[in-house]
């Protein structure tokens, strides 16, 4: 259902555009205006046609090209005779403008061009179909309104402005999700510079059963793709922030004291904000082991990230940050830098619509603000007790950083035979990774891996591959952790990895 | 135990993935009393029944050890016993990505071959979608009937045995997605639009030949799927490496007096970390076509 | 000149590439007085007579340079002036390659097109073998015989218009092998056969749709040709990068207490040096279909 | 025509095996033993029956399977009732044998094969078809004598035992020959570690006409798959040795001095052995520029490269050679191991038979060596003179060693505008090449580059990509040399490869 204050894809022909419904708000996209107000109830897979500004429904056979059949492909026309010299339209382009003003429709303005193009008929089937699909987009104004699936959002971004999402494709992304094994009732961690691609991608997996803990890099746990999945305000409670500079403090002995004091409290003082969070629920044998005395003085007297400001630099920042990555791979600047305007999309902040803020004065005393930031810093809490468990289900990493310190800090959160799954656009950070990993232990079945995406075109007597294809989906890490050695002593039995490596090379 | 559910301790009548090498790995039924010979020795299950998944287990004895891990769909599919061939997780990955599923949807299959897809599909759908699939084979649809009830998962599937291409789904309106692993899959498209939901939903249909995705895709034109799109995704998998290229000696610079040296090379050599494409790989699997049924509009 | 063997200096009416980068590449031929406007500044023919080629050659008054190169079969498929769809570098390798084509060999082809494949046939069976050319479009063809002439090529050449399809080849026992790009090359199969020498010889036949690879398969089989196989060829360019990865800042690890960094990432970077592959590259040219015809035993 | 003396392939069914055709020497090849004798004579491409270990010529079409044609192609069969319990063969391998010793023909056990299978007629026709090319593989005793084309060669060793050409693939193999332009009557520079490979083929491309400088590492212009194209003995005239380590003072002002000096007086006392050189005929006209004062003694009294026991050592020398290669790419090592035993070759050492070979001190002073000796020492001092003259057509490198050095010691040999290509197993070498060539200048069109190869199976209504593909053949560096900036003050110009470096960037 097409439902006010959700986001939706607007797709037309191969163009997508993100956009949250509003009523009486007019939408952009590829020379098209028009109100959504007509679509509001209708189901979302509605195709539409654009008539002066308001979307009228229309079959979804409207608008396509056929495809002849098997039997009117005729190899014997093979546009030999055909002069390609632009003299062959004797419609001119004013003729055309002043019937689009006089309000022809997209199918009569077609039919005019098919009966003056003097080649039309001497066309081989194909070339016709090929030439009215040609057609089609520049003069046909369909629209369809569609649910913003993970497979929808992803090849979006991969065709507008893929250094957004770190270059990971769609086949990359599907395996990382099926390695990492990503399912309900889990407790999975994620590192996420996609706008939260893959953080939207592994809470639609968990359907916001199990816990997600967001390792976040910056002031502000962004999630901008995340938001376009439409997901029920219940969900976000399973989900937990945790900055990423506060990671190497999460196992020495000092900060596990303050964070696992500081958790205790939080739990027993917010029983009730951790509903939805199984790791909550389910506790663990081995978590006593790990409790350490603590003084609470420790972590309640520690200066927090400010989170004041964040909110209202969050665009700036992630403009930084799009330069960031755009230094490290010149080659999408451009892309990247168009992207930034027109990237096609609405979507609020994270927390919400923010356009009209109070000066900064006011807004820094304002208490709905101050809760905000309260109920944060206990989030982040919440997740370092998680961490520090060790008993995580899942690590998902896809980020602009150097992956291998990341994947040593994360790893020991992880419990035994669990899977973790490493994107990079580049296989080099991979490389190291994986030495790191041989040399660290504790994991088995590492893979480097690439995969090959190619489409094929099925149609009937000229079935093929398509012409252009991606150069590269990126590279992907995965394991399974196993139980460290803890006795360092036993060196009678050889260590796992050097037996693994044994074996495989 | 349940494949959809990841526990701590592995206990008697558990599934685990004994873990020898990356190449070598089965799949054990936990049984006290009863003994896996490995070629590392001999592996009591009792050793492995109250450890922790991921722990080290010796066996032989001592003298060598395995790793008994925790049940994946993917970890089957690679140690399954296999009934017939399977689709392999490369194209799991996508198929069930591109058919949008998540918690809750509802899959129907046929067939259900050795099961690889079914796990996966289970997983992902849990715990509140189901998948309905079906298997020709008798023995093929028992054996996989058997296999969820073992892990778990009859709660979540429904096993049918039936020759879908001559007697249908006998669903309707009831599925998000439909996969079809068939040899003539254009047999099974009007049945599986009859069982997709009214509301719409995805279909897939995987085959390694040009002609059975020709003779499909016709199909789904022809029965008002649109979006129809036909993929291949090879999976290359590298070894990391490291590699000493020897630095060529030249000579020296000054004089082309010299005399050879042993070995005629330098001692220098040029070394790098690389990651190595492997000589061979899957050159093909399948194409995976797929296609969305659109919700047909309310004409009022 | 000619394009089969190099000279030193370039002089009037010699084929000059003219390199001003990488993506722009322009076949000149010298003609002393004349001009020739590049985006780096008018370029007089005159600049380039008598040097050698390779050199640097100023424009635009002193203010830009270009670079005049010797032409070669892989820069003229760059920058020829393009009456069809053409086929690229990599796949006239591989059929090159796997025509075993070499000094001497005599070789048939259909269609000339654009005469990509041609400069590079006639590159290598150069100076004793001969090409067999054959376009069915009047105009291609008579460009595509001037052109061999001002490329120093007309004795290695014989250039006919004539469709094969419909009236074959009209050569007889004269050829090593047969070069098929055609809309419909199952036509031309058993013309080219009779075209092929009795001793035998190789074919190739360059279709972008696996339907008309299907249906020259057949009919290579059914004319006796062997070791038939359809190969497909792809080429990634990589971009030579140095990639700065920035190292996460993960905090300190003696004390959660910590003000937050300007900028929050750490200053170092993992630097390295990489083969960047190509956002978009080809997915596909055509299929390259070879067979043999092996010598006929003689009855005794 | 199969002739006495020649080197042919011998395929049975996808094996191929290279020998040398001699009268009563016996054949062994995938389990066949034979003697080649009725086949001299005939045409090349000839198939052949190998009954009582003598060849019989057969038609093309013996022993191969029927293509069911797509009317024949029955989809409703699926092999579903078929239970493969290996019990469906009623014949045991006692009958077989007892079949085979009794003389049946290959045929005749195939028949009673399908007629004693329950399955067979349940089997659709392509798992026919398949049964019956497995029980052919096994029974029918057919071979084909093939040239060893280029084709061939390679596909057998990338096969068999694909370190001993670097894994060079044919597809990779084939652009170096494109891109590097050869062909007829130009003067080329070739670095080989392929066994001869890429050697062979550049020769092939060049038929003899024209100058191939072969730069070789060791004691002995090594050329193992060279002498398997039976090139005419003129061919072996163009080529020039060049030894890898005296490349350093290829440039050195010392040493143009000595090179030259000593060519000259080659040249005028050995004019009639410069036949065939095409850089002797055509005296370019920049040669005048090089030319330097120089003093005879110099050179004379160097003590070169001791050649005198090369051809006694050059079988275990190779071997040397090959366990470094197998020690930088250990996966190769078993094939490697296995390979260097039983490779299909029965070729002679690169000057010759050498089975019989006297004393060594006898053989030290045999005449004809100290000959072939004296000759070697001045065919490479031809090759200097060449190098030294900068004026070389192209270059290829396809070899073990770190490309770089190499590259960078035989570009100056090259004319400006020609066509230089590097091929590597690994592409981090030629990126740490790549780099320096951009640093160094004097270099166009540098590209880095991979192909990818698969095989597609078409059969009617069972067309599909081969199920195993090549994971690579390598990677290729390519490039145009232009001349370089002698005037290093006009820093006005910007130098071109940055330019070019901002253009495609």
């Amino acid at each position: 259902m097409i439902a006010e204050g959700e986001q939706v894809l607007i797709q037309k022909a191969n163009v997508f555009r993100l956009v949250k419904v509003e009523r009486r708000k007019k939408i952009f996209t590829e020379k098209l205006q028009f109100f959504l107000d007509n679509a509001i109830g209708l189901p979302l897979g509605s195709k539409f046609e654009v008539r002066n500004k308001q979307l009228f429904q229309v079959p979804h056979d409207s608008g396509v090209d056929q495809v002849p059949s098997e039997a009117e492909v005729d190899t014997d026309k093979n546009n030999e005779k055909i002069q390609d010299d632009n003299r062959s339209q004797k419609l001119t382009k004013e003729d055309l403008k002043e019937m689009a003003k006089q309000g022809a429709k997209g199918e009569e303005i077609i039919e005019q061009l098919v009966q003056n193009n003097a080649n039309f008929k001497e066309k081989t089937s194909f070339s016709q179909a090929k030439y009215l699909r040609k057609k089609g987009k520049k003069y046909l104004n369909y629209i369809t309104i569609l649910r913003p699936t993970l497979r929808l959002l992803c090849n979006m971004y991969m065709a507008k402005s893929p250094s957004k999402i770190c270059h990971l494709r769609v086949d990359t992304l599907s395996q990382m999700l099926t390695v990492g094994n990503i399912h309900a009732h889990s407790k999975v961690i994620v590192v996420d510079s996609c706008q939260g691609l893959v953080l939207g991608a592994v809470m639609e997996r968990m359907a916001g059963l199990g816990t997600l803990v967001q390792v976040y890099h910056g002031d502000f746990p962004f999630r901008h793709v995340y938001d376009a999945f439409n997901f029920p305000a219940s969900f976000d409670e399973t989900m937990l922030p945790f900055p990423m500079n506060q990671l190497n403090c999460l196992h020495s002995p000092q900060s596990i004291k303050d964070g696992l004091q500081h958790d205790e409290s939080a739990v027993t003082s917010n029983g009730e904000e951790s509903t939805g969070l199984d790791v909550m629920k389910d506790t663990e044998p081995n978590v006593e082991d790990q409790k350490v005395e603590v003084t609470p003085e420790d972590s309640i007297s520690a200066p927090r990230t400010d989170l004041s400001f964040a909110e209202g630099v969050s665009d700036s920042k992630e403009k930084n940050e799009s330069s960031t990555t755009a230094k490290a791979s010149s080659s999408d600047t451009e892309v990247n830098m168009k992207g930034e305007g027109d990237l096609p999309t609405e979507a609020p902040n994270a927390d919400g619509s923010t356009r009209k803020r109070p000066p900064w004065k006011e807004y820094k005393k304002d208490p709905a603000r101050l809760e905000r930031q309260r109920e944060r810093k206990e989030r982040i809490e919440q997740a370092r007790t998680v961490l520090q468990q060790g008993n995580m289900d899942g690590l998902l990493i896809a980020c602009k950083f150097h992956p291998s310190p990341l994947v040593e800090a994360l790893l020991p959160c992880l419990a035994p035979s669990r899977t973790f799954a490493v994107y990079c656009q580049h296989r080099e950070p991979l490389v190291d990774c994986y030495t790191r990993l041989r040399g660290r232990g504790g994991v088995l079945n590492l893979q480097l891996t690439e995969t090959w995406l190619r489409n094929f075109q099925i149609l009937p007597g000229r079935s093929r591959p398509d012409m252009q294809m991606s150069g590269t989906g990126g590279y992907l890490l995965s394991g399974i952790t196993v139980a460290m050695e803890t006795d360092t002593t036993s060196s009678t039995t050889e260590p796992p990895t050097k037996k693994v490596k044994m074996e495989t090379d | 135990m349940s494949f959809v559910r990841y526990k701590e301790t592995a206990e008697e009548g558990d599934v685990v993935i004994i873990y020898l090498t990356h190449e070598s790995m089965f799949p054990l039924t936990l049984e006290a009393g009863r003994i896996f010979q490995t070629r590392f020795g001999a592996l009591r299950h009792s050793d492995i029944i109250g450890t922790r998944f991921g722990s080290k287990v010796l066996c032989g004895g001592g003298r060598g050890y395995v790793y008994a891990l925790h049940p994946t769909p993917e970890l089957w599919t690679l140690t399954l016993p296999h009934r017939t061939q399977i689709v392999y997780t490369t194209d799991i990955s996508m198929l069930t990505l591109q058919l949008d599923l998540k918690p809750g949807s509802v899959v129907v299959e046929s067939g259900t071959g050795s099961g690889s897809v079914s796990h996966a599909v289970i997983r992902t759908i849990a715990p509140t979608g189901h998948l309905y699939t079906f298997e020709f084979h008798q023995q093929r649809a028992e054996k996989a009937r058997e296999e969820f009830s073992d892990h778990g998962l009859s709660s979540l599937v429904t096993v049918t045995h039936r020759n879908v291409c001559t007697d249908g789904f006998g669903l309707s309106d009831v599925a998000d997605a439909v996969f079809l692993d068939l040899p003539s899959p254009w047999e099974a498209v009007a049945s599986a639009k009859l069982a997709l939901k009214k509301a719409g939903g995805r279909l897939c249909s995987f085959s390694p030949c040009v002609e059975q995705i020709q003779r499909t895709c016709d199909k789904l034109r022809s029965h008002g799927f649109c979006d129809i799109t036909t993929i291949e995704c090879l999976l290359r998998t590298f070894d990391v490496r490291s590699i000493a290229l020897p630095e060529p000696d030249l000579g020296r610079p000054d004089t082309c007096a010299q005399t050879q040296q042993e070995g005629g090379e330098s001692a220098e050599n040029f070394t790098f970390k690389s990651a190595v494409p492997p000589k061979d790989m899957p050159g093909h699997t399948g194409f995976l076509t797929f296609a969305t049924l659109y919700p047909q509009m309310e004409t009022s």
